[in-house]
């Protein structure tokens, strides 16, 4: 279990999120719906997952963990060095090398369907 | 010995299908060009089990199969492309009682057909252990020869749909010889059945569309494939989208079911295991209905088995009319199981559960 | 115990949704409106309310000026500010000041939540 | 109506106003922050009473409105004036829907593409070329997600990719971000929803409808060929190219593709009057359209609705065949058919609409060109363009450019006077040439107008006589607008010296051939000393025609509507025989009453009726009639023009494919009349 509600309400994203936690993410945001969501320790999230945040309009309690994740931007995600005492964004002269690792989340192929 | 017959009209694809199984030590195999070489060596060597091919000159694959099935009955494993005419001409072979089918790979057929060896021989060696249904066949049989087709014996007359009374599902998985008995599972239901069905038959992605066009085509139930997210509503039932998963959920208080991007830790899909447990998030126990047909494997028997033990009324398919007695066997064996009945008689089941 | 709810909209449309949703949760609860950030002043000086829905877009005081400005009159009063942008900023100043940020169009679900935390948060006030 | 919906309509109404006097003062004064955000404001509080009332389109245009507006806010500097056009005919949009939705009580039909056209107006007016200048040099539309100061240090090369993976693409085992995160050199991944997206309540968050855009430190090819995996749409922009500030645009194939595919599919199995929506390119189409994403998925939509239609009337189909009591069912098959050509027409806009350019694109290449040309000729001449923004078929847009070179040269060369007999007559010394397109109905005109002295009709009657390219009878009843006209005929130049610019024999023939062969007509307006306009009557797209059907000796042919005047029957005896012709006698007009029949060489007993059915066609200034059998019906047809063989049938336009999948003959009048 990767989306969990924690006991000060929040919604919490936590380790690698994949594909299949968006629906479960989405359950519980419909069922607390002024829940804020929790991602500091969120490493990375699929696609699926980052597209039910953008449509949740919530108070986003950040920085992420992961360095892709951290780097995001939209107005979703916002400048997260601005209000609480979150680190500077990374800056942005030099390429984030460690993107190319930090998403090796792809899922593994799916098997195909057998009977 | 597994005694196995390939029909098909391109050298290439015998040879290569040849080759599939010159490894596996249980199978002696003979070879047809076309349909009548094949029918003339079905009389003579009465082969355990057929491959065949759904597009051949001369008789093609879906009249050579019918003319099996008349003349002399054994298990047949199409071997059809994973288009949308290949789906319809495959349905249609299922109807006609193929047991199985598996797709050629498209595009550069010689260097991908290794990826078809594994199914093929699975599905070839599980065939030719399967149970023929010969009642359902001689229907289907004197259908075919007076030229009708199923649907306009059973003009679906659709009342309105019922009001739901009490909220509930029927979570349906079914994989090899799945298409007919669901076929017979469906057309046995009446409009009024107060109950979504929903549905997982495991399935290339091509071919679920077109399998609940037929099915819809025929039954008094709406049927339609769950491509994306659908309400699910009573006299409905819902196929659930090939090489994906669907899970059940709810959107604005009302039950969903929704296509979700085939999950690696289930080995088939639809996976029936994972249906029923999403719907288990979303309903009481008491309020769903697991029925486990005909299918290799064990799919849907853990979770089915885990709703039982929840207090989920589950029913399996009796041995002696399932294809292959794989996945409702296992739900048997895990004590799972409240009922275990022939498939002509799980309609009938149901609507007593639901009555 | 029922409790008066405070919307402040310049658009008398989203007060109407807003009464309507706040009807079919509370039926028993009252409501006052205010078009803007003057006439909410002029309300909770005279402690009309006990909660406050306001919108962010408005002439004059904004939703998150007046948030203050009430808190500053009336600490204890739970608050939303209601937008249809969705801007990392508005958010997050919502949730620096105390509010909670709800979307626009207010939707019934939402709005119950929020009363319901802001109900459980008065009786805690009063326990 | 209930009482949300009266209250929204005479919110939005004072909104409007209200928004509409800001704007204007905003013109007047472009510094006055409070009147922006007084329309700001307003913007915002129509989009969200829009929202109340669930009408999405109205909400989605206000939305675009307020970005560009607010774009304007954060900018520091003024509002350019340019961005207050748009949002004002935005509001002027708002109004009509208002009043539909007075009207009607409900949301107006066809708001959705009238809001993405409008939309894709708004982000024109930021991607001009002349202000986008003032934050990037390569700025456009979805360049502005990205944070200048931060592009800025940035090492060279830079690239931006933008990515709107396919709605299916998480069923590919696919992760867009994944994806994109695994770039070359990514400096920054921007992510945000796509309109098509669905509010949490009923969000499928397997469907994907993410828009992200990506900035790397790497080359444009790099990322190409990085790119190549994408399912979905891609679009590419070196941020620094090696000419200049030219911007590359690549529409990524993977997800248009099978968009068209399902189209076509959809098309040809549904319908088979709508095969010709299946449509024809000529050869030398432009390379590369770029599309606005609204379009695209204005598309996609209608298309899947048409997909759902489609299956509802397959699954009436079937019922029909069993069903005896098939009055509901005959109702229900109607209404269905109904519908689905509403949304056939609506798809069939869409698609016409992907291949359409504003004319600015030609019109650009003039300014240099003409300053050019008139200095070589010695003269003095200036060029104004007016309605640029015009848009039509891409196609048309294109080829426009040789013909209208052709005709500015003309104007300068041969209209212009030089400045002395300027002077003389009474002229400023320099010349005008407007070049002005307009949008009329379903066609596209473009005029070129000149303030020079006229097309000298008399010396082209002598030419003509000269050159005997007509009698000098005919010539001589020619009226003077007639005898004008002689110059588009083959080989005709009045130039008493060939010039180096318009000589060479090749004349204006060349522009009324290549006009006529897009479908379109050349118009010459001339007054004697006070000047010339030529203008170019083009159809809004190359592939609709509207035609009336008509039968004759057995054989159906169609006629363009555009030239038929009215259709009526006389009786023989008022047919009259004059020579070896006939003629009619139409509202004390005399016409020539040409037998289609025979015309088109089909042997036919004559008819036995008393009534000649006549249909009266006008092309350029000459009427006459045609006498058919019997008269069809109105339609609109992709027409395919003749190719091999039949290419140089003389008095056939085209074809086009009939419901029942019978060629039809379009004929061409002009030839029939010649």
């Amino acid at each position: 279990m990767t989306v969990v509600l924690n006991q000060s309400g929040a919604i919490q994203l936590i380790g690698a999120c994949s594909v299949d936690d968006a629906e479960p993410l989405l359950q519980l945001l419909l069922a607390n719906p002024i829940a804020p969501i929790d991602w500091r320790n969120c490493d990375t999230a699929h696609a699926a997952v980052i597209q039910v945040l953008l449509a949740a309009m919530r108070p986003l309690r950040g920085p992420p963990a992961g360095t892709l994740l951290k780097g995001l931007k939209g107005p979703a995600f916002g400048p997260f060095d601005r209000g609480n005492a979150s680190p500077a964004a990374p800056k942005m002269q030099q390429p984030i090398g460690a993107f190319g690792s930090e998403c090796r989340a792809v899922p593994e192929k799916a098997c195909l369907t057998r009977s | 010995m597994i005694k196995l017959l390939v029909v098909d009209d391109s050298a290439l694809a015998r040879k290569l299908i040849g080759q599939m199984f010159a490894t596996e030590p249980d199978f002696s195999i003979q070879f047809a060009r076309n349909g009548s070489e094949a029918l003339g060596l079905i009389a003579l060597a009465r082969p355990d089990v057929v491959t065949l091919d759904v597009h051949m000159p001369e008789m093609d694959g879906l009249a050579c199969l019918d003319r099996i099935m008349v003349e002399h009955p054994c298990p047949v494993v199409m071997v059809s492309s994973a288009t949308a005419a290949g789906a319809e001409a495959t349905l249609e072979a299922l109807r006609l009682g193929a047991v199985d089918f598996v797709t050629k790979p498209t595009g550069a057929v010689s260097l991908r057909i290794a990826d078809m060896a594994q199914p093929l021989i699975e599905k070839v060696r599980a065939a030719a252990g399967a149970r023929l249904r010969s009642s359902l066949r001689l229907r289907e049989r004197v259908r075919h020869r007076t030229g009708q087709t199923s649907g306009a014996l059973r003009a679906p007359v659709r009342k309105a749909r019922p009001a739901a009374r009490g909220e509930g599902l029927v979570l349906v998985g079914t994989s090899t010889g799945g298409p007919p008995a669901l076929e017979m599972l469906l057309t046995a239901l009446p409009a009024t059945f107060p109950w979504p069905i929903v549905i997982a038959q495991h399935m290339p992605a091509t071919f679920t569309a077109a399998f609940a066009r037929r099915l819809d085509g025929i039954s008094q139930l709406a049927v339609q494939e769950i491509r994306t997210s659908v309400a699910l509503k009573p006299g409905c039932a819902y196929i659930g989208r090939g090489d994906a998963d669907v899970v059940i959920s709810r959107r604005a208080g009302d039950l969903v079911g929704m296509a979700a991007p085939a999950q690696s830790g289930y080995p088939w899909h639809p996976s029936t295991d994972r249906m029923v447990r999403s719907a288990l998030n979303q309903l009481d126990p008491r309020q769903l209905i697991g029925v486990l047909m005909t299918g290799m494997g064990n799919d849907g028997a853990e979770a089915m088995a885990l709703i039982h033990a929840q207090g989920a009324k589950t029913i399996a398919e009796a041995e002696e009319t399932a294809v292959v007695w794989g996945m409702p066997g296992e739900l048997v064996k895990a004590g799972g199981a409240d009922y275990v009945v022939p498939l002509h008689k799980i309609a009938a089941q149901l609507r007593k559960l639901v009555g | 115990m029922p409790y008066t709810l405070l919307i402040v909209d310049d658009s008398k449309l989203a007060r109407m949704a807003a009464t309507k949703a706040l009807r079919a949760l509370h039926p028993d609860w009252a409501q006052v409106e205010a078009g803007n950030g003057d006439e909410a002043i002029a309300l909770a000086k005279e402690a009309a309310f006990d909660i406050a829905i306001l919108d962010f877009n408005m002439p004059g005081r904004d939703g998150l000026q007046l948030a203050a400005d009430l808190l500053r009159l009336c600490p204890t009063t739970p608050l939303a500010i209601v937008s249809a942008n969705h801007q990392t900023e508005i958010v997050a100043k919502a949730e620096h000041i105390g509010a909670i940020f709800l979307p626009k169009p207010l939707n019934e679900q939402a709005l119950g939540a929020f009363l319901k935390m802001a109900a459980g948060k008065l009786e805690k006030g009063q326990a | 109506m209930n009482e949300f919906m009266e209250q929204f309509l005479l919110e939005s109404r004072e909104l409007v106003a209200q928004a509409i006097d800001d704007l204007l003062a905003l013109g007047q004064n472009p510094a006055d922050r409070d009147r922006l955000n007084g329309a700001l404001r307003a913007f915002h509080t129509l989009k969200g009473g829009a929202g109340i009332v669930d009408f999405a389109a109205m909400a989605r245009l206000l939305h675009a409105a307020e970005d560009v507006l607010a774009a304007g806010r954060s900018s520091e500097a003024s509002i350019p004036p340019d961005v207050l056009d748009p949002c004002l005919a935005c509001l002027d949009l708002t109004s009509r829907w208002l009043d539909a939705m007075q009207a009607r009580g409900e949301t107006p039909i066809g708001a959705e593409l009238d809001a993405n056209d409008m939309i894709a107006r708004l982000h024109a007016s930021r991607d001009d070329d002349e202000h986008a200048q003032a934050s990037l040099p390569e700025a456009g539309d979805w360049l502005d997600r990205l944070d200048a100061s931060a592009l800025e240090a940035i090492g060279r090369p830079r690239t931006a990719l933008r990515y709107v993976p396919d709605q299916d693409a998480f069923f590919q085992a696919h992760d867009p971000l994944a994806f994109v995160a695994a770039l070359p050199n990514v400096i920054s991944i921007d992510a945000c929803l796509t309109g098509s997206a669905a509010a949490l309540e009923i969000m499928n968050p397997f469907s994907c409808h993410l828009d992200l855009v990506v900035v790397m430190a790497a080359s444009g090819e790099d990322v190409r060929a990085a790119a190549a995996g994408a399912l979905g749409v891609t679009e590419i922009r070196e941020l620094d190219p090696p000419g200049g500030v030219a911007v590359t645009t690549v529409l990524g194939e993977h997800s248009a593709a099978p968009a068209v595919e399902a189209i076509e599919r959809s098309l040809m199995t549904t319908d088979p009057a709508s095969v010709q929506a299946d449509l024809p390119l000529p050869a030398h189409s432009p390379a590369a359209l770029r599309v606005a994403m609204s379009r695209i998925d204005t598309l996609v939509k209608l298309t899947g609705e048409l997909i759902v239609l489609k299956n509802a009337l397959g699954h009436s189909a079937r019922l029909s065949q069993n069903d005896t009591t098939s009055g509901a069912l005959a109702a229900s098959l109607r209404q269905q058919h109904a519908q689905f050509e509403r949304l056939a027409t609506e798809l069939q806009t869409a698609v016409l609409r992907i291949r359409v350019l504003p004319l600015r694109s030609v019109f650009r290449r003039f300014p240099k060109l003409v300053k050019e040309i008139s200095a070589s000729v010695g003269k003095s001449v200036r060029l104004v363009s007016e309605g640029d923004d015009t848009e039509a078929d891409a196609m048309i847009v294109e080829a426009l450019f040789e013909p209208l070179l052709h005709i500015l040269r003309n104007a300068i060369d041969h209209g212009i006077e030089d400045p002395h007999s300027r002077e003389a007559a009474g002229k400023p010394a320099m010349g005008t040439v407007v070049l002005r397109a307009r949008r009329d109905a379903d066609s596209v005109v473009v005029d070129v107008r000149d303030d020079g002295g006229g097309v000298d009709v008399a010396r082209v009657r002598a030419v003509a006589a000269e050159r005997q390219i007509a009698g000098p009878g005919v010539l001589a009843a020619m009226a003077d607008a007639e005898a004008a006209n002689l110059i588009f005929l083959p080989g005709f130049s009045t130039a008493s010296a060939i010039t180096e610019l318009s000589g060479r024999g090749v004349g204006m023939d060349t522009v009324k051939t290549n006009i006529e062969r897009l479908g379109g007509r050349v118009v010459l307006e001339t007054r004697d000393r006070v000047g010339t306009c030529i203008s170019l009557v083009l159809p809004f797209s190359l592939m609709k025609t509207a035609i009336m059907t008509v039968e004759v000796a057995g054989q159906v042919c169609g006629l363009p509507l555009d030239t038929i005047v009215e259709t009526t029957s006389v009786h023989r005896d008022r047919v009259i025989q004059i020579g070896s012709g006939h003629a009619v006698v139409l509202r004390n007009r005399t016409l020539p009453l040409i037998d289609l029949a025979h015309a088109l060489g089909f042997r036919q007993e004559r008819s036995a009726s008393t009534e000649a059915r006549i249909v009266v066609m006008s092309v350029e200034t000459q009427m006459a009639g045609l006498e058919v059998d019997r008269l069809g019906e109105r339609m609109d047809v992709m027409l395919t023009p003749m190719d091999g063989l039949l290419a140089g049938v003389r008095g056939i336009a085209g074809t086009s494919l009939l419901g029942d999948g019978r060629v039809l003959i379009v004929l061409n009048a002009e030839e029939l009349l010649g």
